[in-house]
């Protein structure tokens, strides 16, 4: 078991890292792989250390990928990335990859497909070559096509971190706004449901495709009338749809309101409620005798 | 002149030269700062003594008097502050400046007012996005929140708390009458 | 002195005053903006020609050589900054303002910025990975993508693009200035 040893010496020791530096990615923020606790590079490590699963999906997570983690490897062996040997790097990947516990499948899905590629890969090259020419792409040329691709990107992707950049190199000035002005904004008084509105609307934006829906320049935004609705069911449990209409916006309202509850109950978390053991809702019927309620 | 009148002279405009680089280390500070500053932060980031803050503030307004800026001392500190007189010429300019709450500061907002207190870190963990300085300085500017205290962590980060002006503005006399929080863990797992 | 003299030097004066207080009127506007101000809407705002507009801008950026400010021409226009000189001192006291970027979003980024438009999966294609929803929010967050059309194929995917505030973000004024990508030369040989 000559690579499960590689494997224990690269591995970070299960330190205790806040779940804000994973979410955030500061962990994957780190180019060099070298191991560290706490930000001070660690030289050695028992070779027997016991590295639990956990520990192992922190350190993949600081790949931004199959390709980061490809490349990576492909730098490890110290070759060509044209000369790439297929054989012993799918050896490796895959040594590393099946010590991913199966809680982390989110994770390891991208990993596991990038697998099944390099095993497609290995089998063809381990299996005789037809004799009549195909006309199909050559698998391993089409992945160091990506890789190198991808290589480039994540150059590009230093430099662009090396422009003198704004909030980090240069600040902009912050100054408060006169007097005069902070007295007359006194006079607007906010609704306490535009933080609550506001909470929704973080949670439940609207898919980015369904921006085609929102009609005539907002004049009625979808995410205000999806987190609106989303707070009536919320706090009232059920409501008929005529009942969360906001009269003020009109035709325009209605429609956009109907866009909401369907992409609502796409989401599942509001359903028809069916009154009298009816559950269709028939064509003519009034849409206002509609009834809604909150599953979530 | 006399010997010793020159030797004031050099050592006055060697002092006034000091005091001048001091007051624009406090005049960038101030601008990069979300929340006003107090006389002891600045005093200690800058190692002045009261004296010494004291003249560079002085040589500050006096710069300041050429522009458009003052230098505003609240209950909470100093802060630059456009002076009153371009109040009417800002109105006319940026009339809806006041009233509309961008998404991104009613969402910071929510977050202080029913997780606090918060720290800043607390607040992108919730939103999943890094906060920028300008909500955080607009909410101070508003008076809706204000540090009170540290959290005992690395970098011993300062915690926000709303204030009696939020509760004010949203109509609101005690924060337990803030609406119901939703799930929003079941939400997520939904959506 | 004669006569003429005199009337010329006071006309000289008149104008002077008035290019000194229009400049403040520009200064009292970039500060109340939230985001840069284009030359035509400072001229707009301010009824001034193209001449009396850059007059007062070389007045403003002369005045605000003795502070810590100063005036900067972006993809979308003119904004106020902290002179970079400052920029060490407010990284000490303010660390958290110091964004730093994960490597995720910055290839994402880079795949916008280079290929654009794109499509969310053309991001994954490159990248290899499912793209986190997350990063694609903060990027809209920050406001340094759009969407903005939709490519002829299944499902009629958004095309994203970089936005004149990605370009502000970054100090450039056009595309064209990106760095150049990594020759793949380069690439290819083993490092």
């Amino acid at each position: 078991m000559q690579v499960t040893s590689t494997i224990h010496a690269d591995i970070k020791t299960p330190v205790s890292i806040s779940p804000v530096s994973v979410k955030t990615g500061v962990v994957a923020d780190t180019h060099d792989m070298s191991l560290r606790i706490y930000q001070t590079p660690v030289q050695h490590l028992p070779e027997d250390l016991y590295v639990p699963p956990q520990a192992f999906a922190i350190w993949l997570e600081q790949f931004a990928g199959p390709l980061d983690f490809l490349l990576y490897l492909v730098k490890k062996n110290n070759v060509d990335l044209t000369q790439m040997p297929i054989l012993p790097i799918t050896e490796q990947y895959l040594a590393y990859i099946s010590e991913l516990d199966t809680e982390h499948f989110e994770l390891a899905g991208d990993y596991l497909l990038m697998a099944s590629t390099l095993i497609a890969i290995k089998t063809e090259l381990l299996l005789p070559k037809p004799q009549t020419p195909t006309d199909e792409r050559d698998p391993k040329a089409e992945l160091i096509e990506r890789l190198e691709a991808y290589a480039q990107i994540k150059g590009a992707s230093q430099r662009l971190d090396n422009l003198v950049r704004l909030e980090r190199d240069v600040f902009l000035a912050m100054v408060s706004m006169p007097n005069q002005d902070i007295m007359s904004a006194e006079l607007p008084s906010y609704s306490p449901n535009l933080l609550i509105d506001s909470l929704f609307k973080m949670q439940l934006q609207p898919d980015y495709h369904m921006q085609t829906h929102t009609i005539k320049v907002d004049a009625v935004p979808l995410a205000d009338r999806i987190a609106s609705i989303s707070r009536q069911l919320s706090t009232n449990g059920a409501r008929s749809f005529y009942q969360l209409l906001d009269k003020s916006q009109g035709k325009i309202g209605v429609v956009v309101s109907f866009v909401a509850v369907l992409e609502l109950m796409k989401r599942q978390l509001v359903g028809v409620a069916s009154t009298e053991g009816e559950v269709e809702v028939e064509v003519d019927n009034q849409l206002s005798q509609l009834t809604l309620q909150w599953l979530a | 002149m006399t010997t010793v009148d020159k030797a004031k002279q050099d050592s006055n405009k060697q002092s006034n030269n000091k005091q001048e680089t001091t007051s624009r280390h406090i005049e960038a500070l101030l601008h990069a700062s979300e929340a006003p500053l107090t006389a002891n932060a600045i005093k200690k980031h800058l190692s002045l003594s009261s004296q010494e803050l004291q003249q560079a503030l002085e040589v500050l307004q006096e710069r300041l008097s050429n522009g458009v800026l003052s230098l505003n001392e609240t209950a909470s500190g100093y802060r630059l502050q456009v002076t009153d007189s371009y109040s009417a010429l800002i109105q006319r300019v940026f009339p809806q400046r006041q009233e509309r709450l961008s998404q991104a500061l009613l969402e910071t907002l929510s977050v202080i007012a029913y997780k606090q207190p918060v720290t800043r870190s607390d607040i992108e963990y919730v939103r999943g996005v890094t906060l920028s300085s300008n909500i955080l300085r607009q909410l101070f500017d508003k008076g809706w929140i204000m540090e009170d205290g540290y959290k005992d962590t690395l970098g011993r980060p300062a915690l926000l708390h709303t204030t009696a002006q939020f509760l004010d503005a949203f109509g609101l006399t005690h924060l337990n009458e803030l609406p119901p929080m939703p799930d929003m863990a079941a939400i997520r797992a939904k959506s």
